[in-house]
């Protein structure tokens, strides 16, 4: 088998499945799952064999024309480079494991063979958006990535809150969409390509390509990630997107999706210029603080990990922004492994308590559930940077490429975040498996079977790892840089390159934890509102950004709207149309009043009209 | 001054309007036809009086033609009415208004 | 002299005295199928134009010094004639039984009718003009008061005197102004006369006198004021033979007279042509807008219909002749369609209004697609009569418009009826499929009216379709024409 | 004979066919309507699939045939096909089979409806295939006039007298205004035919002067626009087409319709070229009108069958701003949105038809929690929101993302706009009638409600699907065709671009304003 | 210096026009006998002008038929149906001024017209409207017409009977 062919292969498989499942197995459960599974899983392997073949070097390409017309060339092709290779890996990876637990954790559910065809459609998608050569097979991708989202948040549809949250999921992604796809026009409008590596080997020949428009064409692509990676002020859908089944939130609200706005970033790196590249920055460091502040007063174990997923984005956009495509890809790599695992681990709690999510009606459940609790220990310490976790690694990069661009503000924010993220992870921690249970069913739990706990493990061990198998080296390469590191060096790098940003970042997991430790060692309500007060409350009310998008953005358009209905109905359809309408049939009425049956009237009206004739031609 | 074809027309115009007239204020049925044929007459002397001037006859064999046409639509007219009248017992135009707009 | 020129007229009267006659010695009750011997003799009478008179185009050969015309023209509308005649005949005999007294002479009076339109079409000269247009005139007020016991048909028959013998008035003391100035009563003197007399205004006074005659004939604004009334009140085959034939007759008089008699004057009309037609197509179709009487709809429809082929003569070139003529074909084989179903409905229920036509289509479906087909080619869609002719009027008009934009003005005003027209004319449509069923008896409808239905039916299709033959023949038939 | 003549001729043989058939004869007449439509679709099939192996005219047209119709007026019968057409002759035929398998819920008169269901579909194909414009115009109205009736007949609602009369006398204007321009045309252009290719050579040789152009095209550009619904002349189409019944929905709304936008680029472009250019800027902010005011009124309709009118108004807004462009890019788009969209409309029509028919009513407010117990359906409606979303992977956003392109080239402000319409306003009604149909709790009293029973019934739907993603994910399958024609029909426009300065590739003029 | 021709025109043509108006507008009498009476009266003045034109065979045809057929037939008829003297109703004048305006319109656009474009006659009008040309004329050029003019009066006979018979069927 060509090299070339393998990743298409991995990309049709999932979609074969969806289709097949959709159309033929839907009665079979077991058959679907197996189909999903066996579909995500030969992609993984064959990905391992193409990195195996390939060892990260070459990058290959392969296209057909999709669609050509005039000068809008649009290939669908598919480039393997190691940066797609990283996420190819990833994706099929992370997903592998969670199509895995989603077998054990959907058992049951009417639509158990629809959650499948449904992933797999999602895992098409997204690998679709890893493997893009172009902007319009990106854009392609990334509208279906949406809308397999949408279908997966609303999945349990007949509960409207999971209907709305799909609905708002995916008209928020469009909104950044329809910058991003004004962004593709415009680099298209200018550069003539809408190819990656064409576009970048013209910039690169004449950096000034984009004239005037290059800050502003970059700023509307970021649009799209603004979207997709639920950056400030688009990150309004995501912790609502909890509603979906938590394998769900795993894989595409954590690990995969949401991280393809960084993805899309570092893949089109070449494109943003300094001006956009700080306001990139800036939104994402200002992402990540208003995240990990929100994130300390929810309740609600999945939303405070969707808030801890959004402010982790927010890093790794700073990243982006501070010239660090790198590090942002590294932080992704091992955000997508720890992530995953503590909304599985929360998935595996969830499940146990019967669906209960309110972290204050849990408690105990350490001894309950031991696996569990170790394994979304292990990801609490990866996510908060305790080193030698993965965390640590990617998160100090981060803050070491801020201290290189001597971006000290964003410097301190990241630390700052760093605090918060330490104390909501082990508040949440506590809260959920310390104490004493709060709640009957948090009495009743016990561990989860097998098909959900050897998920866990296996995402724990690559929590614990991902730091030092040599994803930074793959990534430095591929981002022009020639340094290679050894195991020892990967570990100990981060204190090689820029100590204080490694130890401040230590400093503050500590802080964070001991934070934690305090307030909610044993606690059996939340005791910072009585501190904070009113600062509690906008954050457990997330800074209001709901109440001000409904006020302003959806009241403006639904007010547009029933202006529109309103000349509609009434001005057009109404004056208009009824008008000459009625106004003819009047004056039908009217003129036929003439005809007054009365012979006097008639001699008088035909003597009238000769005159008039008469006077017409002859005046 | 003398006559000449100018005040024979003149006649018939104003006859031709008087027997206008008749039909337009008139509301009994034989005295609008008696309109009528006043206006019929107004073109017979307007038909003499040219064909006298222009030198021809065939003005004249017109006049013949429509006093013949007038005798027999005069006919019909008057059988018209007369059989309405049977009917309606009216012969006037405003009682004749069955069909209207 | 040639007299066998004139065999039509000949045959016709013969055929007419005949009828007269053969109603002395028949039984009462044999007397309506004399309808149906006219028909036949009417049928003998087009095979004989069909097979043996010829007219080549743009060639005329006279008779009765220059009285008498017979050129392809005068063929055609009396070929034309001849059809319409036919129809009415035929309807009429179904009508027979609403007639209280003289069927045959109903008959005899049809076909001296028919011979007053023969003698039209030919007319060269204002005396045959003047007496063929009486004949017609004098004949059709008896047609139209025939019932006698329906008051409506009386007063309908005094409504058409007045106002006729009102525009018989106008008419001669036109023809008599026209004479005295140019001294020429025949059309051929005329036209040379005339080209001299443009600026003369008594001449010109006497000229839309004449017209005033002839507008009253096709019912055109501001003549117009009669018809409905008229329409309604005659019985219903004296209606349709007084919507195709006599309105027929009107336009071979006025294209005759404007294109024979006096180009050279026309030429100067446009204008008042223009607006005619705009007025007549507005007044026509507003006003059928709110009508339910099925019989006055078609006098307001039949109002409009003047001003759409008035369209055509306001072109005033050779494509917009043979468009009336079209037209006129057309809405030949569409209005007698139409009227023959409604004779048809009209004997069995009371009363004529629209939803009289309720379940007709569980009545008689040959009937009720007759009368839809009737309905759309009216409203001029295709792919029927009616749009050919509307298509073949607009493009006439359009022509013009490049020198005088008053004919796309013109053109959108006649759009603007049209979309008018349809509305009353889907009123009907809906009556038929979709309208109350006050009973559902069957309809008999006896062979010949069958086979006239169909005829009519696939006239329209025909028309609309194939419309070649008879595009050839109207162009053929206006070449003489100035 | 050529295979076009078969593909207008099967389905009025048909029709004809059925006019014989006794009424009691109900599966007969059935089986004659399938398989007159099938056939059609096969053999436009066919002719899509041997598009590029058969023989090319001069002009650029294949499976020709020109053959005397009324020499006296140089009117002739000529059928042909090139891209621009070709795709939507394939289209037509598929809706209409389409439209034939969902007749089965017309219970009365049904011989009457399958005889005008055939004209109607013998009807638009001849115009789509006609190369005479008044063939072209004739076949049109041929098809017109069913809906007219069926509307009336067979419709639905409360307000289905004054639709069937609005839709007549509206569509009728547009028609008439339509006919009137293309009179004009002929005769104003001096070359004494109705043939389309001869025409176009004629006036390209020749152009018209411009205060004729001036004056024709805004005739055509209204007339064929009223038939599109071009705003602001839309009302009639959600009024109709919410008392339309389904089969009729789907045929116009989906073919039909299309008739005006191909009139536009077949005759309006290519033959008034210097007017196309003044009025493309005109158009394009017209184009805004149905793409963003009539999304925001979609937004608001409480009637599904309102909301899917509106939506397929607002979807013509895509195609008038690729006519807009007046470049190669936006006009193929174009032509791949009205493919496209034809059938994506009869799809969601079909659709809306069956939940009517199984629930009676189509109000939002009323219905929900549908997917349940319409596996189906249900998800047949998904697929097509978001294809009317413009989602990836059907037909309609390959259209639509040429045109934007296209347009993005031409002028900025209304290309943003439109994008704005496109992504979000389209997403926000579709989903929302999604929200309200579908999901969320199901009402005690559709808990009745059942899915389609068998294969039958899910065949046009299928078949609808099936080539919205076909089309989806093989869109070259009509660029490839489109494209050489619509650089023709661009070609003719530029060509007399005499005043705009031509403007280097990739560098346009920010607008083709009026000059 | 007045011959006697013009005086006697200007005698006939008051008359004309003087009993033409009392026919229409009678003011002292609404019977239509009264109006029948002055239409005969008119058509004798105009047999009178007819006279003074030459036309003397029409004169002779003018009074026979007109006074003498036709105006016997509306006074027979009046007789027959007994018509009591006109409306008793109230005369609309408006209606009055309305026709009065429309036919003076119709007048002053004629006698415009005539003013503006007199007819040229002959300065000797030469022509005798005797039996014999006329009769020529009308059984030569003029058959045609003259033949359907018999087939008018036929059908007028025939409608006349079918209008007036007193039984129906």
């Amino acid at each position: 088998m060509s090299i070339a062919l393998i990743p298409w292969v991995v990309l049709f498989l999932p979609l074969a499945a969806a289709v097949l499942i959709t159309l033929f197995t839907g009665k079979n459960r077991e058959l679907s799952a197996g189909l999903s599974i066996f579909a995500v899983v030969a992609g993984f392997g064959l990905a391992l064999l193409l990195t195996g073949v390939n060892h990260w070097q070459t990058s290959i390409e392969t296209t057909t024309d999709w669609l050509s017309v005039g000068d809008l060339n649009v290939e669908f092709g598919l480039r393997i480079d190691s940066l797609s290779t990283l996420m190819l890996l990833i994706v099929t990876g992370v997903a592998s494991v969670i199509h895995v637990y989603s077998w054990g954790y959907m058992k049951g559910d009417a639509g158990f063979s629809r959650f499948f065809a449904c992933l797999s459609l999602f895992t098409f998608s997204m690998l679709g958006i890893v493997l893009a050569n172009n902007f319009i097979q990106l854009f392609i991708f990334w509208e279906l990535v949406g809308v397999s989202s949408y279908l997966l948040i609303g999945f349990w549809y007949q509960r409207a809150p999971a209907a709305d949250a799909g609905k708002k999921a995916f008209l928020t992604n469009r909104i950044g969409d329809f910058g991003f796809l004004l962004g593709i026009l415009t680099v298209w409008v200018n550069l003539g390509s809408l190819n990656f590596g064409v576009l970048a080997q013209k910039l690169g020949a004449d950096p000034q390509a984009l004239g005037a428009t290059a800050t502003i064409a970059a700023l509307l692509i970021f649009c799209g990630a603004v979207g997709k990676s639920a950056q400030f002020p688009l990150h309004v859908w995501l912790p609502d997107a909890m509603e979906g089944p938590t394998p769900v939130s795993a894989l595409i609200h954590a690990a995969t999706m949401v991280a393809a706005g960084v993805y899309m970033l570092c893949r089109v790196f070449f494109l943003l210029n300094t001006t956009a590249l700080s306001v990139i920055a800036w939104v994402g460091g200002l992402t990540a603080l208003l995240a990990a502040l929100i994130a300390v007063q929810q309740n609600d174990i999945k939303r405070i990990l969707a808030y801890s997923t959004l402010s982790q984005l927010g890093y790794m956009v700073m990243g982006v922004g501070l010239y660090a495509p790198g590090p942002a890809m590294f932080h992704l790599t091992t955000h997508a492994f720890f992530k995953a695992l503590l909304f599985l681990g929360a998935g595996s709690v969830i499940l146990a308590l019967h669906h209960e999510q309110d972290i204050w009606k849990m408690g105990g459940l350490r001894h309950r559930m031991p696996v569990t609790y170790w394994t979304f220990l292990v990801g609490t310490l990866a996510l908060a940077g305790v080193l030698p976790l993965s965390g640590f690694y990617s998160k100090d990069a981060l803050l070491g490429a801020a201290m290189e661009q001597h971006a000290y503000g964003l410097f301190i924010l990241g630390v700052i975040v760093a605090v918060l993220t330490s104390f909501y992870m082990f508040r949440l921690v506590f809260v959920v498996f310390g104490a004493q249970k709060r709640s009957e069913t948090a009495g009743h739990a016990h561990e989860s079977p097998p098909v959900i706990v050897i998920p866990l493990r296996i995402l724990a061990v690559f929590s614990i790892i991902g730091g030092v198998i040599g994803v930074e080296n793959v990534l430095a390469a591929h981002f022009g840089s020639t340094r290679t590191l050894g195991l020892v060096g990967q570990v100990i790098a981060p204190f090689a390159d820029a100590p204080i940003a490694a130890s401040l970042g230590l400093l503050a997991a500590g802080v964070g934890f001991f934070g934690a430790y305090s307030l909610y060692r044993g606690a059996q309500s939340d005791p910072l509102p009585g501190r904070l007060s009113v600062m509690a409350r906008w954050m457990r009310d997330r800074f209001y950004f709901d109440e001000l998008y409904e006020a302003t953005v959806i009241r403006l358009h639904d007010f547009l709207a029933a202006i529109a209905a309103w000349i509609d109905r009434w001005i057009i359809a109404g004056a208009a149309v009824r008008g000459v309408h009625g106004t003819t049939e009047i004056v039908g009425r009217l003129l036929r009043e003439v005809q007054t049956g009365n012979i006097q009237t008639y001699a008088f009206l035909f003597a009238l009209g000769v005159a008039l004739v008469l006077l017409f031609m002859l005046k | 001054m003398t006559v000449g074809i100018e005040h024979y027309i003149t006649v018939s115009i104003l006859l031709f309007s008087l027997g206008l007239l008749g039909v337009i204020v008139r509301r009994n049925l034989l005295v609008i036809y008696m309109g009528l044929e006043l206006m019929l007459n107004a073109a017979n002397l307007a038909l003499v009086a040219f064909s006298r001037f222009n030198n021809d006859l065939d003005g004249q064999v017109f006049v013949f033609f429509i006093i013949t046409v007038a005798a027999a639509e005069v006919a019909v007219g008057l059988a018209l009415i007369v059989a309405l009248y049977r009917k309606r017992r009216t012969a006037h135009v405003e009682d004749l208004t069955l069909m209207k707009l | 002299m040639n007299v066998s020129l004139l065999n039509h007229e000949w045959f016709v009267i013969a055929l007419a005295l005949v009828i007269l006659l053969l109603d002395l010695w028949l039984p009462a009750k044999a007397k309506p199928r004399l309808g149906h011997v006219a028909a036949l003799g009417i049928v003998l009478i087009l095979v004989y134009s069909v097979f043996w008179v010829k007219a080549q185009p743009g060639q005329t050969l006279y008779a009765f010094g220059q009285m008498y015309a017979l050129d392809p023209l005068a063929l055609f509308f009396k070929r034309f004639f001849l059809v319409a005649t036919l129809v009415v005949l035929v309807m009429s005999v179904e009508f027979a039984g609403s007639l209280e007294s003289g069927v045959a002479e109903y008959y005899a009076l049809v076909l001296f009718a028919l011979a007053g339109m023969l003698f039209a079409a030919s007319a060269n000269h204002f005396a045959l003009l003047f007496v063929s247009l009486e004949l017609i005139t004098v004949t059709f007020y008896i047609l139209t008061s025939f019932q006698r016991a329906r008051l409506t048909s009386l007063e309908a028959g005094v409504k058409y005197l007045v106002i006729g013998g009102l525009s018989t008035g106008f008419t001669v003391f036109g023809i008599a102004l026209v004479y005295g100035i140019s001294r020429k009563l025949d059309f051929g003197g005329l036209a040379t006369a005339s080209a001299q007399l443009t600026g003369n205004k008594l001449f010109l006074l006497g000229l839309l006198l004449v017209m005033v005659g002839l507008g009253f004939k096709i019912a055109a604004f501001p003549f117009q004021i009669w018809a409905p009334d008229v329409y309604q009140g005659a019985p219903s085959p004296t209606t349709a033979f007084l919507a195709v034939g006599s309105k027929a007759a009107g336009f071979a008089l006025l294209l005759r007279v404007l294109f024979i008699a006096v180009p050279a004057v026309t030429l100067h009309w446009s204008k008042l042509l223009i607006m005619v037609s705009a007025v007549t197509i507005l007044y026509g179709n507003v006003c059928a807008l709110p009508q339910r009487n099925l019989k006055r709809l078609f006098g307001y429809s039949s109002i409009a219909h003047a001003g759409y082929m008035l369209l055509g003569v306001a072109a005033l070139s050779a494509t917009g002749q043979s468009a009336v003529l079209f037209y006129l074909t057309g809405y030949l084989f569409t209005v007698l369609g139409a009227f023959t179903v409604i004779c048809l409905v009209m004997t069995q229920v009371e009363g004529e209004d629209i939803t009289a036509l309720g379940g007709l289509y569980q009545r008689a479906p040959l009937l009720a697609v007759t009368m839809t087909l009737a309905m759309v080619s009216l409203g001029g869609i295709p792919p029927l009569a009616g749009f050919f002719g509307k298509f073949l009027l607009f493009k006439a008009a359009l022509a013009r418009g490049a020198s005088e934009p008053a004919y796309y003005w013109l053109v959108l005003i006649a759009i603007f009826g049209v979309i008018i027209s349809l509305y009353y004319y889907f009123g009907v449509i809906r009556a038929i499929f979709w309208g109350k069923e006050p009973q559902l008896t069957p309809i008999r409808a006896s062979t010949p009216v069958t086979i006239s239905l169909y005829a009519c039916a696939l006239g329209m299709l025909l028309l609309g379709i194939f419309p070649n033959w008879l595009l050839n023949a109207a162009s053929d038939a206006v070449k003489g024409l100035g | 004979m050529s295979t076009l003549t078969y593909i207008v001729g099967w389905p009025l043989l048909g029709a004809l066919v059925l006019a014989f058939v006794p009424r009691t004869f109900r599966v007969v007449i059935r089986a004659v309507a399938l398989a007159a439509t099938f056939v059609t679709a096969v053999l436009a099939l066919k002719v899509f699939v041997h598009f590029a192996g058969a023989p090319v005219s001069p002009a650029g047209f294949r499976f020709e045939q020109q053959s005397n119709w009324i020499p006296a007026i140089a009117i002739s019968y000529h059928v042909g096909v090139d891209g621009l057409n070709v795709g939507l002759v394939l289209m037509g035929a598929v809706v209409a089979f389409a439209a034939a398998c969902a007749s089965w819920e017309i219970k009365d008169r049904h011989k009457e409806f399958y005889i005008l269901l055939l004209l109607m579909t013998g009807g638009i194909l001849g115009a789509f295939a006609s190369l005479d414009l008044f063939l072209f115009y004739f076949f049109h109205e041929l098809a017109l006039v069913p809906t007219f009736i069926m509307i009336g007949v067979w419709g639905r609602g409360l307000q289905k007298n004054y639709a069937t009369f609005q839709i007549t006398l509206y569509l009728s204007l547009g028609a008439l205004i339509a006919l009137a321009g293309l009179i004009l045309l002929y005769i104003q252009s001096g070359a004494n035919t109705f043939d389309i290719p001869a025409l176009t050579s004629y006036l390209r040789q020749t152009p018209m002067a411009s205060r004729s152009q001036q004056l024709i095209f805004p005739l055509l550009l209204f007339g064929f626009g009223i038939l599109v619904s071009l705003w602001p002349f839309h009302t009639w189409a959600p009024l109709g087409y919410g008392s339309a019944p389904t089969p009729t929905a789907m045929l116009h709304a989906g073919v039909i319709k299309k008739f005006g936008l191909y009139g536009l680029i077949r005759v309006a472009l290519p033959m008034l070229p210097g007017a196309a250019q003044d009025w493309a800027a005109t158009l394009s902010w017209l184009a805004l009108g149905n793409l963003l005011y009539c999304g925001w009124v979609a937004m608001r309709q409480k009637d599904f069958n309102w909301l899917l009118g509106y939506s397929s108004v607002s979807h013509m807004g895509f195609v008038f701003l690729g006519i807009a462009t007046l470049n190669i890019v936006g006009v193929t788009g174009a032509v791949l949105v009205m493919v496209a969209h034809g059938f994506l409309a009869a799809l969601t029509f079909g659709l809306a038809g069956y939940i009517y028919q199984q629930t009676g009513t189509l109000e939002l407010e009323n219905l929900g929690g549908l997917l349940r117990r319409l596996p189906f359906i249900g998800t047949a409606l998904v697929m097509a929101a978001f294809a009317g979303c413009g989602l990836p992977g059907f037909a309609n956003f390959a259209g639509e993302v040429t045109v934007l392109f296209g347009a993005w080239k031409a002028f900025r402000l209304p290309t943003i706009c439109a994008a704005w319409a496109a992504l979000i306003v389209g997403a926000v009604y579709m989903l929302r009638a999604i929200r309200s149909l579908l999901q969320g709790p199901l009402p005690d009293k559709w808990s009745e409600v059942t899915d389609t029973p068998g294969l039958w019934r899910k065949l046009p739907f299928a078949v609808l699907l099936a080539c919205l993603i076909a089309f989806g994910f093989f869109p070259r399958l009509l660029t490839d065709k489109i494209q050489p024609d619509a650089g023709r029909v661009v070609q003719a426009v530029k060509t007399d671009r005499t005043v705009v300065q031509s403007s280097p590739d990739g560098q346009p003029p920010s607008g083709l304003a009026r000059n | 210096m007045a011959q006697l021709p013009d005086i006697l025109f200007y005698v006939f043509g008051f008359l004309t026009l003087a009993c033409g108006f009392l026919v229409v507008l009678n003011p002292f009498s609404t019977n239509p006998v009264t109006s029948a009476m002055f239409l005969v009266l008119t058509i004798a003045s105009l047999a009178g002008l007819f006279v003074l034109l030459h036309a003397f065979f029409l004169a002779a045809v003018q009074i026979l038929v007109y006074a003498g057929a036709v105006m016997v037939l509306f006074l027979f008829v009046i007789m027959l149906l007994d018509l009591p003297a006109e409306e008793k109703r109230k005369v609309r004048t408006a209606w009055v001024i309305l026709g009065v305006i429309s036919v003076g319109g119709i007048v002053a656009i004629s006698l415009r017209a005539l003013a503006q474009s007199a007819p040229v006659s002959e300065q000797t009008p030469a022509l005798e409207g005797s039996t014999i040309p006329l009769g020529r004329l009308l059984f030569t050029q003029y058959l045609l017409p003259f033949e359907i003019i018999s087939l008018l009066l036929l059908v007028a006979m025939v409608g006349v009977i079918l209008l007036s018979k007193k039984d129906l069927k």
